[in-house]
């Protein structure tokens, strides 16, 4: 996907950004959940509900940054 | 001498879970009452599609003259049964290979949960043996589920191991049931020429499919001389005659059927029994192992995968299940590096193998309105494909569902020639999260099949060239 | 009246480009001197997957024994050619009902350059007419490249056309040339009896694929029967006889074959004569219509598409170069409200029909070395394929290629059975620039050839469990 920022985002992700007017820059931040750390569908929908109910944007439920960007089992 | 790993029951789960925990540096048994390789290789997955193989060329001589061929044949029923029997074998052997190249011990007999980190294992010869394990996963797998009005006796009253293995071909059966199971014996024996007649409570075959794939079957199935009775119900089989007569309830009331033989195939039941779970305390829930999503039972070291526990009962499913078990037991042990992702069921692919074949992923078209989705449909038969059209197989068609709002590709639900290797793209694309427009600029060749996906995705944006 | 769009080539770059255009909204024509469809629909993809088709049927009858089937038959090869072309004209026909359906105007007749903006058609009949239009698309295709020493006499020396048709089926034919259409025929005729020679220039078959892809289809045609040259060139043919002589220049020296009939398969020439390129200043390029990415020549006005400009020769190329091209010229106009991505030629997959099938897009491991990647290479046998051992396809493997760096799937590449309808999974997964954690965490089913892609990643990554 075309995008200038450091992180991937799935089509899917920038769709719903740009459906719901989440900026580059705000998508930049998000903790993603995903392998890597990448945004997914879930935590793009948490962050615009949470931001629709008023809540901080790094409440995302799930969103457990996990694995440092290292291969497994190499 | 403990391992640190001990799997009971060596099906798709069972021997996967084995040696995925090989690999992560665990010392590893299995144990196994029956045959290496579980249900899948040897009465499943496996042997079903070398039968349906053997249809599928049988097929192609009835109708050789389509071709251009002048051909001539008749299936020798024991030979293919042999075949398929073959098949299963070196399938079971491959198992076995697997196990000794990742140092897995095999030890045969029947286990039991006997106490916290043991189970009791007896032999054939009646001996027993204790296992010590640090973490025991249970893949007892399944078997055909039993109606009280269908039980099965092996000789007139069947399931579908006896169903793979008949010392004659039936002249007629009933099946009872139109899962997957229950459509692919019933097409598998109606190709060899036995007069089928499938029995479905539901009011359509194939009923967790979407139901424009429903329709599509059946109609397929008519025209090939297979009778349809939805809506139905087997309420008893006299099995006193030469044959059987099985009673069945109709919406238009009851009628009488008469047959050589009954395939039940009603579903699966989890082997759950005289495994220990009670005396252990491992809770159970709706007749199977109650699991997170990591596969732990309530019972500390106790794990649970595959058929006997919730979730798809497949052997795909069992076998991923499998891998994520071991590699979150490694995760907390410091041996493996992240924490494997947990299983999305809903991008679980099904395939039915009978012709013409069905795949499918993802929700149908009921599911997703009733999940309150605004969907964009589109749906493309292959009487339109070049590739259909060249290979003489012009039925069904390939139907995406997408989400309007935000362009997620729902589902997928696909009927014809060759479907069955098509599902894969849609899962991925799915798990990568796409949209319509990578789908559309990521190019499918041609002439195939697959690119009738591609076509679906432009009529459900109104775009297709070809319809 | 002048329109919008007209289409010089009715293949399936032309006919798709003037499809498109219309949907968008533009007033479009077509010109076609010959069938509506191209080479593709007449006398290309799709009539030879109708012949392979048949081969296969009969291959199966060949091999009945094997699935339990007694049967015997032989090939009417009169019948085998009248079914593929009966598929090309439904096809045709197909394209006829898609112009009609989406108001493009067809014009029969052949189309030259005359002015900016104006295309004289001359008909059969010999009468001529001046069609306008804002936008010209040229799609004017191409045909048989021919060498010097082969020059095609349509009887003894035979391109690919005559030998889709030929009147009788000859007992021996030397193929020249082993691309896809060489290696295609090749197997066709061999399969139906036909004893068969491939001599390629270079030092393998199937030069554009991965070198043991060429290896391991070479064992296979080889096993059945089909004679292979490479490194070998004909330097002359003697038609005087009752068949051909053709000399041979091998490495070890010259040889003389005898056959009835030498097929030249050497590759696709641009049809740029005589239709006013160069009159209009047109530029080309090694025998091809320059382009830029959006398909425009030099000339203002004038775009191409498809085997008359450079790119892979093949359909599906030539249909999304089309479709690019028209949305881009409705993007210019405002009709369009994006601008659409230009094609990725190195994610182009490429497909074999013969038996086995060949799939491959992206990097062979030779040119990701060259290209300097430090690559993991992942390799699964499809003889450990449960799918493939049920379905007695045991031939052939998978190969993925991985980027060791970033983990970028940089190119897959596959002989098997039914391997042609997998390889759009590994173009979607690439087009979302997949790793390889999200092809193993998509569920693939089992049991299928399909999941055999997963299978090879997990080699790459030393984390393969049926190996
Ligand atoms: C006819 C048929 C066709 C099918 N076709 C397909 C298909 O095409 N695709 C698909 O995905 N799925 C298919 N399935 C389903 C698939 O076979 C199952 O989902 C899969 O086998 C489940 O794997 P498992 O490892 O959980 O258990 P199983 O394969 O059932 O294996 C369990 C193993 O555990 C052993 N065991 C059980 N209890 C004990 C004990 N106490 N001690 C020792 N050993 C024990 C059993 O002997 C068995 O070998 C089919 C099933 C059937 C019946
Ligand atoms: C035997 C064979 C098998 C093949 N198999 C495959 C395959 O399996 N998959 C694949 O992807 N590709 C295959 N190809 C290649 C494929 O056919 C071509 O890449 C494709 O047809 C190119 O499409 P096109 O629209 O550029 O041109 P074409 O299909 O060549 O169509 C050009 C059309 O323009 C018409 N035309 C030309 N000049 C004029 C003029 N001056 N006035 C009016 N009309 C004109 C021609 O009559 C023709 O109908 C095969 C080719 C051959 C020969």
């Amino acid at each position: 996907a075309a995008q200038n920022g450091a992180r991937f985002f799935s089509p899917l992700v920038l769709n719903i950004a740009t459906s719901e007017g989440v900026s580059l820059n705000e998508l930049e931040t998000l903790p993603g959940s995903g392998t890597d750390g990448r945004v997914t569908k879930k935590d793009i929908l948490q962050y615009v509900a949470n931001r629709k109910a008023g809540k901080p944007a790094v409440a995302t439920a799930t969103a457990t940054v996990t694995a440092p960007p290292v291969h497994r089992q190499e | 001498m403990a391992y640190d790993v001990v799997v009971l029951g060596s099906g798709p789960g069972g021997y996967v879970a084995a040696i995925r925990a090989s690999q992560l540096g665990f010392k590893t048994a299995i144990i196994e009452k029956e045959s290496l390789g579980g249900i899948c290789l040897n009465w499943g997955c496996i042997p079903t599609k070398a039968l349906l193989k053997s249809a599928q060329v049988f097929e192609y001589i009835k109708h050789s003259k389509d071709y251009g061929i002048e051909a001539t044949g008749t299936a020798d029923f024991s030979a293919v049964i042999k075949r398929s029997r073959g098949v299963a074998d070196k399938m079971s052997k491959g198992v076995q290979f697997l196990m000794k190249k990742n140092k897995i011990d095999v030890i045969m007999g029947f286990g039991k949960l006997k106490a916290k980190g043991q189970i009791e294992v007896k032999g054939a010869d009646g001996k027993s043996q204790i296992v010590e394990a640090k973490n025991i996963i249970l893949a007892t797998g399944g078997r055909s589920r039993e109606l009280p009005s269908l039980k099965i006796d092996g000789k007139k009253i069947i399931g579908y191991r006896e169903a793979m293995v008949l010392p004659t071909q039936p002249k007629s059966m009933i099946v009872v049931g139109s899962g997957a199971i229950g459509v692919e014996f019933g097409y598998f024996y109606a190709a060899l020429g036995t007069k089928v007649t499938i029995v479905e409570f539901m009011d359509r075959i194939v009923p967790v499919e979407d139901e424009e794939i429903s329709k599509e079957l059946a109609k397929n199935f008519k025209k090939n001389g297979i009778e349809i009775m939805t809506s139905s119900e087997v309420t008893s089989v006299d099995t006193s005659g030469n044959g059987v007569k099985a009673k069945v309830k109709t919406k238009d009331g009851e009628v009488v059927l008469e047959a050589d033989v009954v395939l039940s195939a009603v579903g699966v039941a989890a082997n759950i029994e005289g495994i220990g779970l009670e005396e252990l305390g491992v809770k159970t829930e709706k007749g199977k192992i109650a699991v997170d999503k990591y596969y732990k039972t309530n019972v500390p070291g106790i794990y649970a995968i595959g058929d006997c526990v919730p979730g798809q009962a497949l052997a795909h499913v069992a076998s991923k299940e499998g891998i994520i078990c071991v590699e979150n037991i490694a995760y907390g042990e410091k041996k493996y590096n992240h924490q494997p992702e947990a299983l999305d069921y809903g991008n679980v692919p099904g395939c039915t193998y009978c012709t013409p074949e069905v795949a499918s992923v993802g929700m149908t078209e009921k599911q997703a309105k009733d999940a309150g989705y605004e969907i964009k449909v589109g749906k493309f038969p292959l009487s339109a494909a070049g590739k259909a059209t060249a290979a003489g197989h012009n039925e069904g068609f390939i139907k995406v569902i997408f989400d309007a709002k935000y362009g997620e590709w729902l589902g997928t639900h696909m009927i014809g020639y060759n479907v069955t290797e098509m599902i894969a793209e849609t899962v991925v694309a799915r798990k990568l999260e796409t949209t319509y427009h990578e789908v559309l600029d990521a190019i499918h060749p041609h002439p195939t099949m697959s690119e009738n996906i591609k076509e679906a995705v432009e009529v459900a944006y109104g775009e297709a060239i070809h319809i």
